[in-house]
């Protein structure tokens, strides 16, 4: 059969750095890349995806982390008959050491197509199509360098945290910290698949949520702060003199009206109370601007895409929590939370799907928290209350 | 003898020395030019970041590449974004330009930072999954190249972040994004009557259909279900748990359009996209219509929307209505929610534009 | 058996006009309106009402207009053992000549207990309390002097006009000339109860929406106009002179800053584009700006209490209808709407409900209306599509 | 012979000359003072209306007594207003005053215009209605007497719209009101096995119910219904289908309270009211309970919002944790929804106040 791959080779063109280089890279040294790319070119021709759903495949003792996958025609893509990836759970925040990356491409190399995802949406490093039994000793060496599967299926998903205080002036808590922390609590929640269903968790060291935790974690933790902002006078008069506006920049983009601009003492003037911690003054005024001092996350709960019942972003459970190690106030939460779920969960049914047919209220009685107004945008229209 | 659950490496043994020096001490920040940051401490020290972009589906060749300009720059460290680009980061102001210099040479491109399009949160498509709908890398990849400018520069009013599923169970968890692509069936799965007995547990099928379309077989000898084709709206529930009722379609399959959803909660609350074009084919290799649209909407909202305004904030405020007489976007029966909360979105008001 | 009304009489203390004087006063004539005192004391004595349902009374041809009522103790409280009410359709914008209330008044002395609602909150003149026998000649008089019975059950109810042109500067359209002909032109459906349930029309003449016809009206009618506002400049100089401060109270209230004060040459600029017509500056300056001169109404649909399934407002249908007697294109509409919902609605299920259930779009289909943007607020988040 | 769909009489009768006159061109008005409008015609004509406060359930004597002030000032014509005020209308101002003091010595308070509290729509109560689980007009009496001064003064951010209803049915329409008062059960039916068979067709019976507690009797014997109580919301729906299942209960009836509902389009849409309290007892014959509530909310409202803010536009603004604080009314587990759009009104952002 051809190895001709006209339509994809459309994609080498172009200033972004194309994916279709990558395989012929990769296929240099891999067969596997190599039927990876005609695959990919008969799709382009077909207009379907030529993969199979996967059996249960993976590595001893886990039940997670391994994406099974086959190919519809085997006889022409031989080499992608089995064409399974591997989840590797990423060093919170994504930093590295050129040596840990390199050794991690020497491993691929030998048991891999050579491809990978750097990194897949969750957060896991993905090594990109092996064969069943490449799986295990692939695995082994991982480990003896250090790494380790994240989480697939009904388990819990390998956590991700924004780069935070690693190199963020806003982060309100240590996400990096936080997230290894629980990544290493729960190894086994994360490699032994038992819930109704999956299950999220990630951490924003402040509401910008550069992890965009809000919208695809069951968990969310965000950092926030209690007190005011801090505001220093003479940096913001800087910005002013540097000719910001500040005044329809800053002051009217304030969701709360919680600014306003001194014109004669040509100061910022903050109400305290109506600063609802939107971040965005702070973000135009990095060098004037900055969260407060009494610092810890706000717990919100729910996030998740479409499947089935539609899509949620996470709401407030926990306006505010104290975030220190060994977390033990969210850990606690976070058993609870399991508890319950587990056991009225149906199969496939993530957390807010629950709570949307069990009732927020019933929820909260389970994790026994009181309910408070943060909790909602707007209480019930409707008369329609249970006693 | 075997390791298991050791978890993945400590962050810390990862961090460069600035980095694990300065760490929660940072003060402020600036965006030197486009792809350039500076982190001031309040030690007083400064790292310089210098982001490129990545194909996110790449071989180790191209990790190994990376690690060669980390080594000769960065003292043998980078790091990886929640949107995945890629991070160099020195102490040396001196280091930036070579730095830029070198990642010319490898065509990676520098940018994504501040008001610009970052890179194109995305998924498997093709290259992996059973479940797509449409490809991912490849409309990433056309998509980039004609949007190409706004990741390299900083004019538009806000950053604007793209993202793209291969199909509805949304893996980008795109349904936040300032302008979402996912894939979508418009035709209903065709059970294959030999292999359902085989493959699939029939009572677990007919429950995964969230509109009960999904029936037994009406010959009680056939051993296998049919979907009530009215009924379907061709999520793929029931193809997730039996693989022996595809739905993919080379004419009815390709991707709908979403846009205005956000994450952050920096002056309006988060926002879920919404439908813009609610079907476009698959026209591999390049998918032009697609491209087309993302680049009249980016067009219209670069001119017309206020400094910091996202393209969702930007049509709250002129009106939906406003958004598709200004993009030229024909509004169908499709745009019009008819889900469970889809009363919530009827204009009940008589605050409208003409 | 006792006539004190201790409790009651607490009811004829303080500032505002006493409903209990009201029914003392007509007790002085009508036996029933004494057992009426007493009964309504023994409710305030016992905290629940001693009203039980009404069978089917009414008057001969109709099946609507009265509504049966039977007290629960009629050994304690004879006079009110049968005591229904009849509901007597205004005339459109509730303006009377002093002649025409003397003759209602002087009937219901008659044939009721001497007290009434002025008005129903549909908008019916409520006459409260008579026997089943005195239901006919009651009517016969009623309709002698000119009056005829509004709607009850699942009929059409007696719609509802604002004074509209009648008395207020800002009618778009003639509300009351409208109200009046669809009254008389559905008088069967009025009184001949053959739908699901029930279904109201309301109509008002600009957004201010002063019979508040979004909220209680299935089929909703709003003046509004299509061409820019009218802006008499001298008249907001004016206003401005005498002290108005326009920019905080008129310009920044408008929700789409289609408005702008240009203090160098004191004028108020209009984007007229960017106006919904909201009303606002309009209120705050009547003699300065009125509503433009292309004058017609927002058809609106489904508004209803939260009888079963939940309140709603009416949502937009047809933003823009040109009003003229005949009123064809309304009456066609009314008609197309009416088939579907009696041909697919179940019992005690409004439009609104029906809609919800099977659908808008199937819906626009069956009335033949293209889907335009006005009709929502945002289009579907979610990507469960139809096709 | 009888005569029948004769329909209302025609309007253009009922009109006083001065509105027949200039009848669609009326140029603008002015409030005079609270309860006097002047509307001024493009003719030049000029049109007094003097607006008075009516309890609605009213004798004839009231009026005939309306009429004898009517024939008196204004050529023998009046209308009553969408609230159930009654406005004399007459082109003369000299009869302006001497109007209001015929209408004091009636006992008639002169206002509800503009930026005031006009009257409360309600419905009948224990006055009339079967379904009632609070009374209407007393309850109004009391709450009109404790806000009588807003009535006849105009010293509000805006108007503010007070509606009464006496079962969820909601007759009153009080959904969209500034403030809603509601009666409320709080205990499931009672089927009243005796009854049943003989008042109601058990099928309908258990089809009213939304929640579906409605059972038939588990003994067969027994051709009555059932009803779970953890499933029943006290909606009543199925005694207006059944009289033979009562719900009033002299404990456990009384009213809810909801707020920051509006109709009119003027800045923000139309809203809808919603809880602030879940359960006041009946405490006839003055509630002062639900006397105080409202004062107390009317109080914060007078001293905090903006000029032309409706209380539910002020509400919105300062956030309903920051309305709940101020107000000092407990939040409680009933005013989260947990009906059909429940999800819709959860906050998902990290935005709020402490
Ligand atoms: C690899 C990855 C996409 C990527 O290219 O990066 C991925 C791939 C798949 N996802 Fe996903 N999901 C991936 C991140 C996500 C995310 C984003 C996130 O986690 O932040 C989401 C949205 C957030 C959420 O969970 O709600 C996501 C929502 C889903 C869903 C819908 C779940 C839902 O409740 O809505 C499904 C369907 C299902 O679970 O059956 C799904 C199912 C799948 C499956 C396993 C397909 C299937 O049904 O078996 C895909 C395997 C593809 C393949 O062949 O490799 N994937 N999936 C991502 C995981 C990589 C990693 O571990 O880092
Ligand atoms: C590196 C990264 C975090 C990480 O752990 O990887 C990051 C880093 C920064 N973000 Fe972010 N954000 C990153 C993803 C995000 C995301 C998540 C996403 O895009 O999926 C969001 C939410 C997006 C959304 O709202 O839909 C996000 C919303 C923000 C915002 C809010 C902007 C707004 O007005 O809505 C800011 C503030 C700003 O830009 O002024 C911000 C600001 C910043 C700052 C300036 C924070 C700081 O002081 O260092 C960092 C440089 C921003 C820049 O690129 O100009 N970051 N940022 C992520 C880079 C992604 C990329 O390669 O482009
Ligand atoms: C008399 C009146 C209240 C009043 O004191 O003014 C009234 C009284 C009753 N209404 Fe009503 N409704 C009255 C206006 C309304 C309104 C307001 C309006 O029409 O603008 C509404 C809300 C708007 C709407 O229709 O949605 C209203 C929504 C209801 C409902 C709930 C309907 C729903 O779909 O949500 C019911 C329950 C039912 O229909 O079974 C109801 C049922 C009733 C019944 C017939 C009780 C019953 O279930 O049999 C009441 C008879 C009371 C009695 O003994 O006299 N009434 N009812 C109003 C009619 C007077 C008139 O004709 O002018
Ligand atoms: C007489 C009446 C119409 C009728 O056919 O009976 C009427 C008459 C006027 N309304 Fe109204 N409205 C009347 C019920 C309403 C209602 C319906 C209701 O209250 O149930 C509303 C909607 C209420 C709501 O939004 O919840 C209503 C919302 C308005 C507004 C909008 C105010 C706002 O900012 O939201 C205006 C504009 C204004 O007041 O500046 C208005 C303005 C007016 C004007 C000034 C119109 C004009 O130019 O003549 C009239 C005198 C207002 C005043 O009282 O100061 N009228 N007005 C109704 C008097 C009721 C009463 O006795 O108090
Ligand atoms: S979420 Fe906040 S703390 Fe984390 S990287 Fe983004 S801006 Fe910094
Ligand atoms: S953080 Fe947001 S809410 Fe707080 S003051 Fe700044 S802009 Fe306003
Ligand atoms: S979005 Fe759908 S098709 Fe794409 S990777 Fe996820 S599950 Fe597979
Ligand atoms: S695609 Fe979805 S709707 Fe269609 S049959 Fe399958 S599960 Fe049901
Ligand atoms: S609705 Fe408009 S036209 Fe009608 S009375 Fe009110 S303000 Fe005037
Ligand atoms: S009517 Fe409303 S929208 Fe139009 S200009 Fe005036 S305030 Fe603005
Ligand atoms: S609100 Fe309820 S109790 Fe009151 S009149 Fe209407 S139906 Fe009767
Ligand atoms: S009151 Fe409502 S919920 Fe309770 S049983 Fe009756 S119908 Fe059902």
């Amino acid at each position: 059969m051809s190895d001709e791959t006209p339509l994809l080779d459309e994609l080498e063109k172009g200033p972004w750095p194309s994916y279709v280089k990558e395989i012929k890279r990769a296929a240099k040294r891999s067969p596997a890349s190599k039927d990876l790319l005609r695959i990919q070119e008969q799709s382009y021709k077909d207009r379907v995806t030529h993969w199979k759903h996967g059996g249960i495949v993976g590595v001893t003792g886990y039940g997670a982390g391994v994406i099974g996958r086959y190919c519809d025609a085997p006889e022409k893509f031989p080499e992608v008959t089995a064409f399974h990836t591997m989840r590797i759970n990423q060093p919170a925040g994504w930093f590295y050491t050129t040596k840990a990356l390199r050794k991690v491409c020497d491993i691929w190399e030998k048991y891999g197509s050579g491809m990978t995802n750097f990194h897949g949406a969750t957060g896991d490093i993905i090594l990109l199509g092996t064969t069943t039994e490449n799986l295990q000793p692939c695995f082994d060496e991982l480990t003896e360098a250090g790494f380790d599967l994240g989480g697939s299926g009904s388990a819990l998903r390998t956590p991700a945290a924004c780069v935070g205080q690693a190199r963020c002036e806003w982060a309100n808590i240590d996400t990096m910290a936080l997230i290894h922390d629980l990544t290493m609590t729960y190894q086994d929640e994360i490699h032994r698949p038992r819930w109704p269903y999956k299950f999220k968790i990630k951490a924003s060291g402040c509401p910008n949520d550069c992890v965009a935790a809000i919208a695809r974690a069951d968990f969310t933790i965000i950092g926030t702060w209690r007190d005011a902002l801090r505001i220093d006078q003479a940096a913001v008069k800087q910005y002013v003199n540097d000719g910001m506006d500040i005044v329809s920049l800053v002051v009217n983009n304030c969701p709360t009206e919680a600014l306003a601009w001194n014109e004669k003492s040509s100061t910022l003037v903050l109400k305290a109370d109506d600063c609802v911690r939107c971040m965005h003054c702070i973000n135009m005024m990095p060098k004037a601007l900055r969260p407060g001092l009494q610092k810890g996350a706000t717990i919100l709960i729910g996030g998740k895409a479409p499947i089935l019942k539609g899509a949620n972003l996470s709401w407030v459970l926990v306006p505010f929590m104290e975030i220190t190690p060994p977390y033990t106030e969210m850990k606690e939460l976070l058993a609870k939370i399991w508890d319950w779920w587990d056991e009225h969960g149906k199969t496939r049914e993530r957390l807010a799907e629950l709570i949307e047919r069990i009732g927020l209220k019933e929820f909260l009685r389970a994790v026994d928290i009181k309910p408070v107004p943060q909790m909602i945008n707007k209480p019930r229209a409707n008369p329609y209350v249970f006693f | 003898m075997r390791k298991t659950d050791i978890g993945p490496p400590d962050y810390r043994t990862m961090l460069p020395d600035v980095i694990a020096k300065n760490y929660g001490q940072w003060k402020y920040h600036e965006i030197v030019k486009a792809g350039v940051l500076k982190h001031v401490s309040e030690t007083g020290d400064e790292v310089y970041t210098v982001r490129a972009g990545s194909p996110r589906l790449v071989s180790i060749d191209f990790i190994r590449d990376a690690c060669d300009v980390a080594d000769k720059y960065c003292d043998g460290h980078l790091r990886f974004t929640s949107r995945h680009n890629v991070e160099f980061l020195t102490p040396n102001k001196q280091n930036v330009e070579p730095l830029i210099q070198a990642l010319g040479k490898l065509g990676m491109p520098v940018g994504g930072t501040g008001d610009c399009i970052s890179n194109i949160v995305h998924t498997q498509g093709w290259i992996h999954c059973h479940s797509a709908a449409t490809d991912a890398s490849g409309i990433v990849k056309a998509i980039m190249d004609g949007l190409y400018d706004h990741f390299t520069n900083m004019k538009l009013p806000n950053h604007l972040r793209i993202s793209l599923a291969c199909c509805i169970n949304m893996c980008g968890a795109i349904h936040c994004s300032d302008l979402a692509v996912v894939g979508v069936h418009t035709k209903p799965p065709r059970p294959d009557h030999q292999k359902v007995l085989a493959q699939c547990e029939i009572p677990t099928t007919i429950q995964s259909c969230p509109t009960g379309a999904v029936r037994r077989h009406p010959d009680a000898n056939i051993k296998s279900v049919v979907v009530k084709e009215d009924l379907c709206m061709y999520c793929a529930n029931c193809f997730t748990v039996c693989p022996a009722m595809p739905l993919a379609d080379a004419e009815a399959d390709g991707v709908a359009i979403y846009a205005g959803g956000k994450v952050s909660n920096a002056r309006k609350p988060p926002m879920f996209s919404r439908m813009v074009v609610p079907f476009l084919p698959n026209h591999p290799p390049r998918w032009p219509e697609v491209v087309d649209v993302l680049k009249k909407i980016v067009e219209v909202y670069a001119a017309s929307a206020k400094p910091s305004e996202r393209l969702g904030e930007w049509i709250e405020r002129i009106g939906w209505e406003a958004f598709f007489r200004r993009t030229e976007i024909p509004f169908t029966e499709q745009h019009i929610d008819d889900f469970t909360h889809a009363v919530e979105t009827y204009r009940t008001t008589t605050q409208f534009k003409w």
